[in-house]
């Protein structure tokens, strides 16, 4: 269930079920058309399929609503762009603002200015430095991926029984701290059994480096029990490294969970994924429809937008992916 | 040709042009810096296409587009600015543009053994086919460019000064070659300032002015100087050198060369120069003349020796060392080693002197401006025009402006490096009285220049080079030409 | 070749005719005094590290590690300790930090190139990797938040109604062309790199003169690390990301040959406000970042032949 | 200058010095067969599109959208519509379209700079922009996998023991090499880039010729575009990432000059194996990416002061 609340405490957290968006929202009142608002949103530049996935869903969201405009600034890596962008988006006069930062803590500054301004601004995935620059929060769990990832890891091992095994572990752009926060959860999880990270390197999200990075990462390692690789995206190239090699001698757990990998799993080629839908700022439209409308959300008994909303970041294998299925993006 | 006109922006460089040549004969062409020469025959060449005239070959009207439609007609061009490429080798910028290649394959070998033909011809079998251009000196550049024009099977050459980096010795070679051409019928058509070699080797004379043909069909021998120098300049120049002041040894010695030694380049080089002398060093190409100033002035490393002015001794191999302590050298190769091409004019002249017009690191263009503009009337630098881009000059003009920047410097010692490369016989004149002046206000001055007459003529004192090692040394007045092309060729005889 | 003047000329044209274009298809939000200082506060940042370039760039050389050196100076100006100082005594600790940290990277790109004799290409790629590295761990890959509320405040606040990073911006760009076009060292610069040869024979330390000026890019960076700080809150190693492409692109669009000894500030800063314009009419126009990316080339294409029509016809009228 | 040899053998030194290390810290994990396969495999893409900069670079051009074609020519060669013609017909038809897709843009890129006179930065800076982005929009931002099983089964197989992909780099390099040093077409390339108006009046196309060089390295792209779809098993807009960088550093740490007219497939190649090596190296002893980064700016600097001793002193027993 989920726990709203109006309050400044930024320490209020709860899991929704991922799957709850579907742009169907038949029968709820607050679909009804209310007045035309305009939603400005922006996010990094989407190089890479769960990026695209976040903004194509973003932009379809918006499309099922008669009362959106929506004003598009996707497309920098450069927090200092992504600035100006906000920085226009307030000069306009939007109604309400979506942001995917490329960093959080850069962009607080401005988007403390467009609340400021009285521009509410719905935050998605990656989170302000302080609870007073956004009027909601969306986030996907980074940190909480390591954990099902390490978590899933050490059941393994308890199962098969491996003894003394090597993980490794594949991970996304080094910089960003969102890449941070995923290799910190998956020590963490492993710690807790007495594991560590044996072999680790760094792709950038895309499809060359993954098989790049995976086909040195083969090499220095001759023997791997596991191997976590923190985006399906570059899971592709990761997989065609793997049959390059002709290397499976060790269970390949994906991350975000695209149709590929979901694909895989079904076949038998990929043991697991940790979800991490890209759907987060789809959601962020609906909610900065209602808050420029000043609806409140009909689920809750709650009477208005909640001020944090955290996803959860559940493990999808053989036995549950027919229940994840609709959730895969096209990487 | 006839009435060719060629304009660039701001100058009408030809302004109706008329040129008849004949097979076989040597046909030259005179004009004052600026005149149009170059300008005329790169029209020829199918470089420049002219705005206006027609250009008729064998009775034909014809338009040369390109480089290679004049080739193609059997005209071949020596530049005055040595169009070569430094990374490929002699035998490869000889053959450049037009091959021997099967299918797109180069025949290397074919090419080298036709290359070293071609050399042996004009006398420097000595030079390697295989060798990298950018490693030669500037003559060994401009017989590759005499051995490229000869590639070509040729009706007529044009030849832009191939004289201006030769020695004595190697002109006289030059103009064998030329009686062979000539002999089988090729048309050449000659460019250069020396009024000697158009004496000796020319049939018929031209002669441009401020891009019109002033006279034409002069019959290159029996013209007197007078009235070739009077055409060219409108005006009578005595071609003579200033006159020397007997103040023998009065002098205190300002740079004093310690057996000097440079790598196989020279060595054992002892000389000084008092206040208000000027010092020849000649000697034939490839001597070390060049590296001995270079030396001098830092810009190389010796390997032994000392270099001293006013009694301190300069670090070696440090050029800021020698500006430091007052010393100036006026490079050879003007294009490669003195200008900035895209800069003006003023720029360029004040470039050794830019701290002077400075306060506190601002610059004051006005005084800047003023101080080029002086110099470069002095000069007879045409257009005077001094925010001109240099590259828009012709090539004597060039080197008057390189000239300018020392002369503005004020230097205790004056190091000249072929200072009349390109120069006509007005400006010429003009500089060598100023190199006196300069002297005569106690600047100690060493003079190379590859024309035996302008050494001996201009210099107080003269140093003989034979291969890297000085083999006389002694008054002007006392050795004649004769004898310093002996010394220069057999060094013994001394 | 043109005038400086003439070539200048032609990329205000290719300016207005993109302003235009924003003029018409935005409409009031293009021409809004808001967006235009929206516009200009972003080309700040970009454009003072520009106008470093276009020195070294004038110089005959190029470096690739300005943006590297933007994340270091702003990283270790927002270190722990540098902040306590800061806190402590003045916020202006952090510029200071900032502008030595550029100051120390440009003079080891420059003694590597001027005394090591590498080429620029290589010696800043060096550090364009070593940089980076460097400020990843020195963060540990963490955005740190500036709490010095002063430096925030004053840098990225207001002077007299003008956006202080639009300040900074305006005078580095004044100082820039008068030590270009009015001092003994801009006239070196041009010297250097126009002939080298030619200029160590007149007399000119061509080495020691290379060092400074990738230690005034440097100090540009430094300035520009600061302002991003400010601007964004925050020291990061991912500040600058592709900085040293889009300078060069400036730079070089500006009309500053990639050769060396030829090239102005103006031109520069023309340069940078052509593609920040860009950017922003694109964003006012709701393209998406395919299609602008398709755009930009297609623009980039047509703004520089135009250019090159207009600046021959300038300088023919002259 | 140094000749060739001198430079190249500086070069070769500096790669043992790294493959010496590589040795004493990963032992043999290092030295093995597949390992050194898997250098070679990784640098084969790269490789390709280096020697074709090697052209351009010699001839006096740069081109920053080799990134930007190998995803375009991989996202067009695994679209939809043509894996279903390969299907039909032959896999062949995929290295087909790749190949003319390379060709066209660097037939774009040569004509903006040879006829319309554009910089060279710039021009392929707009392709860099327009070839990514209608990469993105042809695919839509998906990465399209290869089902047509031929074209990944040859390339990214193996012929006697060695992968196809090896043997394509060598191939390249060789008729590189023979390009370049024995036919007019380099002889001319060196003359264009080194004096282009030596080159004119000698009666070279010179534009013609600019075309044709950057027509050669869109093929090159072209080429490393069905390598690299081959071995990932699918196109996609993001591949080709930073190549521009890569490339040039390869040709230019291999000693060609940035300023045209001088350069060598040779040291191409030994600077492409460099930068490979040094990335394997880093990954066996498991480094993390931002002590890679610092170590790989000194590893750089070294190399290259390394490689001038040795070259200076190759040169002098000469
Ligand atoms: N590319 C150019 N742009 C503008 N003006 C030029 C250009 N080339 C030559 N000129 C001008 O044309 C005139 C003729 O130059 P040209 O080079 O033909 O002289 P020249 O007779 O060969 O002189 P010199 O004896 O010094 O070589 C000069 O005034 C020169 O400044
Ligand atoms: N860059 C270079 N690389 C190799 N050898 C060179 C180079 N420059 C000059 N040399 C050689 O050094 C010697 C002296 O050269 P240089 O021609 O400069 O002497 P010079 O007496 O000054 O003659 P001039 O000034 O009349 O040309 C020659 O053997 C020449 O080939
Ligand atoms: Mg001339
Ligand atoms: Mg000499």
């Amino acid at each position: 269930f989920v726990v709203g609340c109006t309050s400044n405490e930024p320490e209020e957290e709860e899991n929704a079920p991922a799957a709850e968006t579907g742009g169907d929202g038949g029968g709820n009142s607050n679909d009804e058309p209310g007045e035309t608002v305009v939603i400005g949103f922006s996010g990094p530049e989407a190089d890479h399929g769960w990026l695209a996935a976040v903004n194509d869903s973003a932009i379809a969201e918006a499309e099922n609503y008669d009362d959106i405009e929506l004003r598009t600034a996707e497309g920098t890596n450069d927090a200092s762009l992504q600035i100006s962008q906000i920085e226009t988006f307030i000069n306009e006069g939007v109604d309400a603002i979506v942001l995917l930062p490329t960093d959080g803590a850069q962009l607080t500054e401005v988007a403390t200015r467009a609340m400021e301004a009285g521009i509410p601004v719905v935050n998605v995935d990656r989170e302000f430095s302080t609870p007073f620059a956004a009027r909601t929060t969306i986030l996907g769990d980074n940190y909480g991926m390591g954990v099902s990832a390490g978590t899933y890891a050490c059941q393994l091992i308890e199962e098969h029984g491996i003894a003394d095994p090597v993980i490794a572990e594949i991970a996304g752009i080094d910089s960003l701290p969102l890449t941070q926060d995923r290799s910190q959860g998956f020590e963490d999880a492993l710690a807790a059994c007495d594991q560590t990270v044996d072999n680790r390197v760094a792709a950038e999200f895309t499809v060359e480096s993954g098989e790049e990075q995976a086909a040195n990462l083969l090499q220095a390692a001759p023997q791997i029990d596991i191997i976590w690789n923190h985006d399906d995206d570059q899971g592709v190239g990761v997989k065609q490294a793997f049959d390059n090699a002709g290397r499976d001698e060790f269970f390949f757990i994906g991350g975000a969970g695209s149709s590929n990998a979901m694909q895989w799993i079904q076949d038998g080629e990929m043991e697991a994924t940790i979800l991490y839908p890209p759907t987060q700022a789809a959601d962020g439209i609906r909610l900065a429809r209602l808050l420029a409308q000043n609806k409140g959300m009909s689920d809750l008994v709650q009477v208005e937008v909640p001020r944090r909303i955290v996803l959860n970041a559940p493990v999808v294998n053989a036995d549950n992916v027919e229940d994840y299925l609709h959730l895969g993006f096209e990487s | 040709m006839h009435g060719i006109v060629k304009v660039f922006p701001g100058v009408r460089a030809l302004d109706g042009v008329d040129l008849d040549v004949r097979a076989g004969e040597v046909h030259c062409l005179l004009g004052q810096n600026g005149a149009g020469k170059s300008t005329l025959i790169k029209v020829l060449a199918g470089a420049h296409q002219p705005d206006e005239g027609e250009i008729r070959w064998q009775g034909e009207q014809i338009r040369l587009t390109t480089p290679m439609a004049a080739m193609k007609n059997g005209i071949a061009t020596i530049y005055q600015e040595l169009d070569l490429v430094d990374g490929l080798t002699v035998a490869e910028n000889i053959y450049l543009g037009h091959e021997m290649a099967s299918a797109g394959f180069a025949r290397r070998g074919e090419t080298q053994k036709a290359a070293a033909a071609l050399l042996s011809r004009l006398g420097h079998p000595e030079i390697s086919p295989r060798r990298e251009v950018g490693a030669l000196s500037a003559a060994g550049k401009q017989i590759v460019s005499m051995a490229r024009a000869l590639s070509h099977d040729v009706k007529l050459i044009i030849m832009d000064e191939p004289s201006a980096v030769l020695d004595q010795e190697e002109v006289a070679r030059l103009f064998k070659v030329i009686r062979d051409l000539t002999a089988e019928g090729v048309a050449v058509v000659y460019i250069s300032h020396r009024l000697e070699e158009i004496r000796q080797i020319g049939d018929r004379v031209t002669v441009l002015k401020d891009g019109r043909t002033v006279a034409t069909g002069l019959a290159a021998r029996d013209t007197p100087t007078r009235e070739l120098t009077r055409r060219m300049t409108g005006r009578d120049i005595e071609y003579v050198f200033p006159p020397r002041q007997s103040r023998d040894g009065d002098g205190s010695v300002v740079l004093a060369v310690r057996d000097l030694s440079a790598g196989k380049e020279f060595s054992g080089v002892d000389f000084e120069v008092r206040a208000g002398e000027i010092v020849g060093l000649a000697g034939l190409v490839g001597s070390g003349r060049s590296e001995i100033l270079e030396t001098i002035y830092g810009a190389r490393k010796a390997s032994s020796g000392s270099v001293s002015v006013d009694g301190r001794t300069l670090r070696n191999g440090s050029v800021r060392a020698a500006v430091g302590a007052g010393v100036g050298l006026c490079p050879e190769e003007r294009k490669s080693q003195g200008l900035l091409l895209d800069e003006a004019i003023y720029r360029n002249v004040s470039l050794a002197t830019i701290g002077r017009f400075a306060r506190g690191g601002f610059l004051n263009r006005g005084d800047e401006k003023r101080a080029a503009t002086e110099h470069i009337k002095s000069l007879d630098v045409r257009p005077a025009d001094v925010e001109r881009a240099v590259r828009t000059l012709s090539g004597g003009n060039q080197q008057k402006v390189v000239l300018a920047r020392w002369l503005l410097r004020e230097c205790r010692v004056l190091l000249l490096d072929e200072p009349t490369r390109g120069v006509d016989v007005g400006a010429r004149s003009e500089i060598y009285a100023l190199v006196r002046r300069l002297a005569d206000e106690g600047v100690a001055v060493v003079l190379v220049s590859s024309e035996v007459p302008e050494v001996l003529g201009l210099a107080d004192r003269v140093l003989v080079l034979r291969d890297g090692v000085v083999v006389h040394t002694g008054p002007a007045d006392d050795i004649d030409e004769h004898r310093v092309l002996d010394l220069v060729m057999e060094g013994s005889a001394a | 070749m043109t005038s400086p003047f003439g070539r200048n000329l032609g990329l205000i044209v290719a300016l207005l005719v993109l302003c235009a274009v924003g003029a018409a298809t935005a409409g009031d939000r293009f021409v809004s005094t808001d967006n235009m200082l929206t516009v200009l506060r972003f080309s700040a940042v970009i454009g003072v590290v520009s106008i470093g370039m276009t020195f070294v760039i004038i110089g005959g050389g190029i470096d690739l590690s300005v943006g590297a050196i933007v994340a270091l100076a702003s990283v270790w100006a927002t270190t722990l300790a540098t902040q306590t100082m800061a806190e402590d005594t003045h916020w202006l600790i952090m510029v200071f930090v900032a502008c030595a940290v550029g100051v120390g990277c440009g003079l080891v790109n420059g003694v590597l190139v001027a005394y090591g004799g590498m080429a620029p290409f290589i010696a800043t790629l060096a550090m364009f990797a070593a940089a980076r590295g460097l400020a990843e761990i020195i963060s540990e890959k963490r955005t740190q938040i500036v709490d010095v509320r002063g430096l925030v405040d004053v840098i990225n606040g207001e002077f007299i109604g003008i956006p202080v990073l639009i300040w900074i911006f305006a005078i580095v760009g004044a100082i820039g062309w008068v030590l270009l076009n009015r001092t003994t060292f801009g006239r070196r610069t041009i010297a250097v790199g126009g002939n080298a040869t030619a200029a160590r024979l007149a007399g000119i330390a061509v080495k020691r003169h290379t060092v400074l000026l990738y230690v005034v890019l440097g100090l540009a960076c430094g300035i520009a690390a600061i302002m991003l700080t400010a601007r964004t809150g925050t020291g990061s190693a991912t500040h600058g990301g592709l900085y040293e492409l889009d300078a060069i692109a400036a730079v070089v669009i500006g009309g500053t040959l990639l050769t060396g000894g030829r090239g102005t500030i103006v031109g520069t800063i023309i340069g940078v406000l052509i593609f920040t314009t860009l950017t922003n009419v694109f964003t006012l126009n709701n393209l998406d970042s395919s299609t602008q990316a398709v755009a930009k080339g297609a623009i980039i294409v047509v703004a520089v032949l135009l250019q090159q029509r207009v600046a021959v016809r300038g300088s023919d009228s002259t």
